[in-house]
């Protein structure tokens, strides 16, 4: 239970991390894969924050004049994710539209259907 | 089949990860270069909000990097969908409720939206946050007002301009100080809204790059071609 | 406070696995919206204002969207 | 001034590249002369760094924080030396492509473009690891885009493969920096480097296990690559060339900085010249049995990775100076054999290597073009690619063990067949066939880029010398990490 009490947002964020992964090996679904792929993309990202951690912390913004600064949770991190949820936006948005062409040509999104080109 | 052996390898991942995971304990303070920036940020960049002066000013290369990876993103949706001209296709027209609430809310989320990349420096949010909002406003347009399009050139320069200004003031920086993305502007006071030099100035046109950019996409996506 | 943490990280994984096992993409693009959402929430408890509103705004609501007008363009169902 | 120049190699590209939508909108032909500018403006400013680097490594803070507190440019012999081929590829492709993209939205294509090259040097340039991870990502990304330029199905479905693999790659690739951070609190690469004995070996093994996973996915190497001769093959042919030729020489040389300069880690070694080897097998009997010329080239792309991996892995400053020498014979030589060969396949409509027949005749300069590429390439004096190999063998054998020694022997087995199928390609090319109506010779504008890669591969083939001081120093700074370290934290 004490391993649970502290380590409960790794287990979240190595959950995504591993069903993510899970889904883009096992599904057929291009559509579904996207979908595993966000997921992913948001365990990487929960898992990055968790890192950055500091415990009892306040977020790192002077609200106002002498603000505690000796608790404040690690910044860096936080601009990485922020980096992070973009390109993965950006590569979720570029896959869906090569899911659209794909379907238009081949009428299925099942990758196991998809198979004109072989080793 | 395929089964077993994608949970096998998972496995595998799990275990090194959980092995690697008991050197880097939950909650414990451990960063040395995230300490430096809470100790001397206001100082060295005048910006409020911590994360902001990492994002913009001390990282800001990698934000560079970013908003080209959204601008590739951007680019080569166009790439794959477009074919040439758009079609004009009938479309049923939304119930007079949704549109009306959607020319409502419309003008008032682009003013939210500015709000927060205009702060970005003071409060929680910035450029890519109020870039996302704005760009959630074009997606009620579509929603409540289905033949109205946004016009694709507007857009389309729009990103280019915020991303040559990017640019551009970086490189005024170098040509200042000798450092690419120098904060070349006065840092100002603290908890002002004119402060942290070229913080606010770059957030502000990061923020009409995201949100022109998002804008694109949806309406690329949206279009039948 | 920690039960909280406790129920969302729970809430969570069953969206994500819930995102795995539907069939109808709807309803699995949902359930990723859901995880999406549950993750901005514990960015807010992790102390990091600043990505809470970019997964909100970014992860659960636009990428949701783009999610749904890719799947009106081709099918609804996986087969 | 020259201290500040390494910055404008990423910041010029970049604005011109943001800039070429704008260009479009008045004057539409415009967008297609950009990037030979900025191509060639860096080709000048890296030729021109390149006799500084050589003494010492210039180290540029962006923003003007020092490091590790901001992002920094290495601009050492490696980085300068790649920035320099990638430039100069890039400008010649360039000037290619000029006559050869006529469809589709073409100023997307040259932004794209543009942009990938732009990428590949931030990579090589930079020395914080998440700034190599955002690079990174848009080397990838507008690689996707433009597999898929053309829009057929082969196109889409082979972006769609190299779409996947390429992302959980790079999410792996992101955990490992993660944990990275974690441990050492720092992203800068020479901080992180200085700390590592710091911890135990097997905390540091696991993000070191994911990081090269990650790279190695666009580097190709052995089980991550099977998404390669799919993207290789159906992308136009002017991007094919600088896939083949830049964009996994990129993967390779991250894989290299992380492993000699961040981890240091000799163990892993050994393996990594095993796989190097199996790597190059695997490629090299795939291309044997192929009867698509551009699937052939890109499983002897395959090849080549797997031989530059193992000379790499000898870690002698030998191996590594040959490793380089190898990589840069070989962009030469497969852009010059992909950007042939998509003049070839304009002329005949069709990827088969029988339709090719009788082409020595129909097109005598492009197929001379060809023949030299693969010669080169298969390691035929006087060009560049005899040189090259000939080193990584000498550097092989003289470690003196065994397991070396095998290996390369093995690796002089791959390279038989490789010659036994380029000689296929050019027996049928001036032996078979003798009517195939209506194929001309390829526009002066198309030849010109050919001839200067030919000329290159000859010169540089008969004087290796040209290239082998540079090439010294550059293995010296990715074996000498604490130099590195040094230069840079100052």
């Amino acid at each position: 239970m004490s391993f649970l009490n502290s380590y409960i947002y790794y287990v979240g964020a190595f959950g995504l991390i591993l069903i993510g992964l899970y889904i883009i090996l096992v599904k057929h679904n291009l559509i579904k894969v996207i979908i595993g792929l966000g997921i992913l993309d948001t365990g990487v990202n929960l898992f990055l924050i968790c890192v950055g951690y500091v415990a009892k912390g306040t977020a790192p913004i002077f609200s106002r004049p002498g603000t505690d600064s000796e608790h404040m949770v690690d910044p860096v991190p936080q601009a990485l994710v922020l980096t992070a949820i973009v390109i993965g936006v950006a590569v979720l948005a570029l896959a869906l539209s090569l899911a659209i062409r794909l379907y238009q040509h081949y009428g299925t999104l099942n990758l196991r259907k998809i198979r004109e080109q072989k080793w | 089949m395929r089964k077993i052996i994608s949970i096998l390898l998972l496995s595998i991942v799990a275990l090194g990860i959980y092995l690697s995971l008991t050197k880097i304990p939950f909650g414990v303070p451990k960063s040395k270069v995230g300490k430096h920036y809470i100790d001397e940020g206001i100082k060295e960049t005048g910006a409020v909000n911590i994360v902001t002066s990492v994002v913009v000013s001390y990282r800001g290369f990698d934000t560079l990097g970013e908003v080209t990876v959204l601008f590739i993103a951007a680019t080569g949706l166009a790439v794959v969908l477009k074919i040439g001209r758009r079609k004009a296709t009938a479309v049923e027209p939304a119930s007079f409720v949704l549109a009306t609430g959607c020319r409502v809310l419309f003008p008032l989320i682009l003013v939210f939206g500015s709000y927060i990349f205009i702060h970005g420096h003071l409060t929680p949010g910035g450029g890519f946050q109020g870039g996302a909002i704005i760009a959630s406003a074009f997606l009620l347009i579509y929603l409540g007002c289905r033949e109205r399009r946004i016009n694709e050139k507007a857009y389309k320069s729009l990103e280019s301009l915020g991303g040559l200004f990017f640019v551009v003031v970086g490189l005024i920086g170098l040509a200042v100080g000798g450092y690419f993305l120098l904060n070349f502007l006065p840092k100002g006071q603290p908890y002002r809204l004119l402060s942290a030099g070229i913080i606010p100035v770059i957030y502000i046109a990061i923020g009409f790059k995201v949100g022109s950019e998002l804008a694109g996409i949806i309406d690329n996506l949206i279009e039948e071609s | 406070m920690i039960f909280v943490v406790m129920v969302l990280v729970f809430l969570m994984l069953v969206g994500a696995i819930a995102a795995c096992v539907f069939t109808d993409l709807v309803s699995a693009v949902i359930a990723a919206a859901l995880v999406s959402l549950i993750a901005s929430i514990l960015f807010y408890f992790l102390q990091a204002p600043d990505v809470a509103m970019a997964e909100a705004a970014i992860g659960a609501a636009l990428t949701t969207a783009i999610f749904i007008v890719a799947i009106r363009r081709t099918s609804r169902y996986e087969q | 001034m020259v201290d500040r120049m390494p910055v404008l190699l990423i910041a010029v590209p970049l604005g011109l590249a943001f800039a070429i939508p704008l260009f479009a909108l008045f004057w539409k032909p415009a967008a297609k002369y950009i990037p030979p500018v900025a191509l060639g403006f860096n080709l000048v400013v890296s030729l021109l760094l390149l006799a500084k680097v050589l003494e010492n490594p210039l180290i540029v803070s962006i923003g003007g924080w020092r490091p590790p507190f901001g992002i920094n440019l290495v601009a050492g012999p490696v980085g300068v030396l790649f920035s320099a081929i990638i430039a100069l590829v890039g400008l010649l492709v360039s000037v290619y492509a000029l006559d050869y993209i006529k469809e589709g939205a073409t100023e997307k294509y040259h932004t794209l473009y543009l942009l990938l090259l732009t990428g590949a040097t931030g990579v090589v340039l930079t020395g914080d690891i998440f700034n190599l991870f955002v690079f990174f990502e848009i080397l990838c990304i507008s690689s996707y885009a433009l597999v898929a330029y053309l829009r057929n199905k082969a196109g889409i479905e082979s972006a769609v493969k190299y779409l996947i693999q390429g992302a959980v790659g790079s999410s792996l690739l992101l955990i490992g920096i993660g944990l990275l951070y974690g441990l050492f609190g720092t992203l800068n690469m020479a901080d992180i480097a200085q700390n590592i004995k710091s911890v135990s070996p097997i905390s540091v093994f696991v993000p070191m296990v994911l990081i090269i996973t990650g790279l190695g996915v666009e580097a190709a190497i052995f089980p991550l690559n099977a998404w390669l001769p799919d993207a290789h093959s159906s992308a136009p042919s002017s991007i094919s060339a600088i896939l083949s030729g830049i964009a996994i020489e990129v993967g390779l040389y991250a894989v290299a900085r992380v492993i000699f300069t961040i981890f240091g880690a000799q163990s892993i070694l050994p393996f990594l010249a095993l796989l190097g080897i199996l790597t190059l097998l695997v490629g090299e009997m795939c291309a044997f049995s192929q009867n698509n010329i551009k699937r052939m080239l890109a499983y002897s792309s395959i090849g080549q990775i797997g031989l530059i991996l193992f000379a790499l892995a000898i870690a002698t400053s030998y191996g590594v100076t040959g490793g380089l020498f190898q990589m840069v014979s070989h962009t030469l030589s497969k852009a010059l054999l992909f950007l042939t060969v998509g003049y070839m396949i304009y002329q005949t409509g069709s990827l088969q290597i029988s339709a090719l027949e009788g082409m020595g005749k129909k097109m005598p300069l492009t197929c001379l073009a060809f023949t030299i590429g693969a010669f080169s390439l298969v390691g035929l004096p006087p060009f560049i690619g005899f040189p090259s190999k000939l080193l990584v063998v000498r550097a092989a054998l003289a470690t003196k063990e065994t397991y070396f020694c095998v290996l390369i022997g093995l690796a002089l087995l791959g390279t038989v067949i490789e010659g036994a199928y380029f000689f296929r390609v050019v027996q049928v090319l001036y032996f078979r066939g003798e009517n195939n109506p209506g194929r001309e010779e390829a526009p002066v504008a198309v030849l010109i880029p050919m001839f200067i890669f030919v000329a290159l591969i000859i010169v540089i083939g008969v004087y290796p010398k040209l290239v082998t001081d540079v090439l010294n120093s550059a293995a010296s700074e990715l074996l000498n990490r604490l130099d590195y370290i040094r230069s840079v934290l100052g």
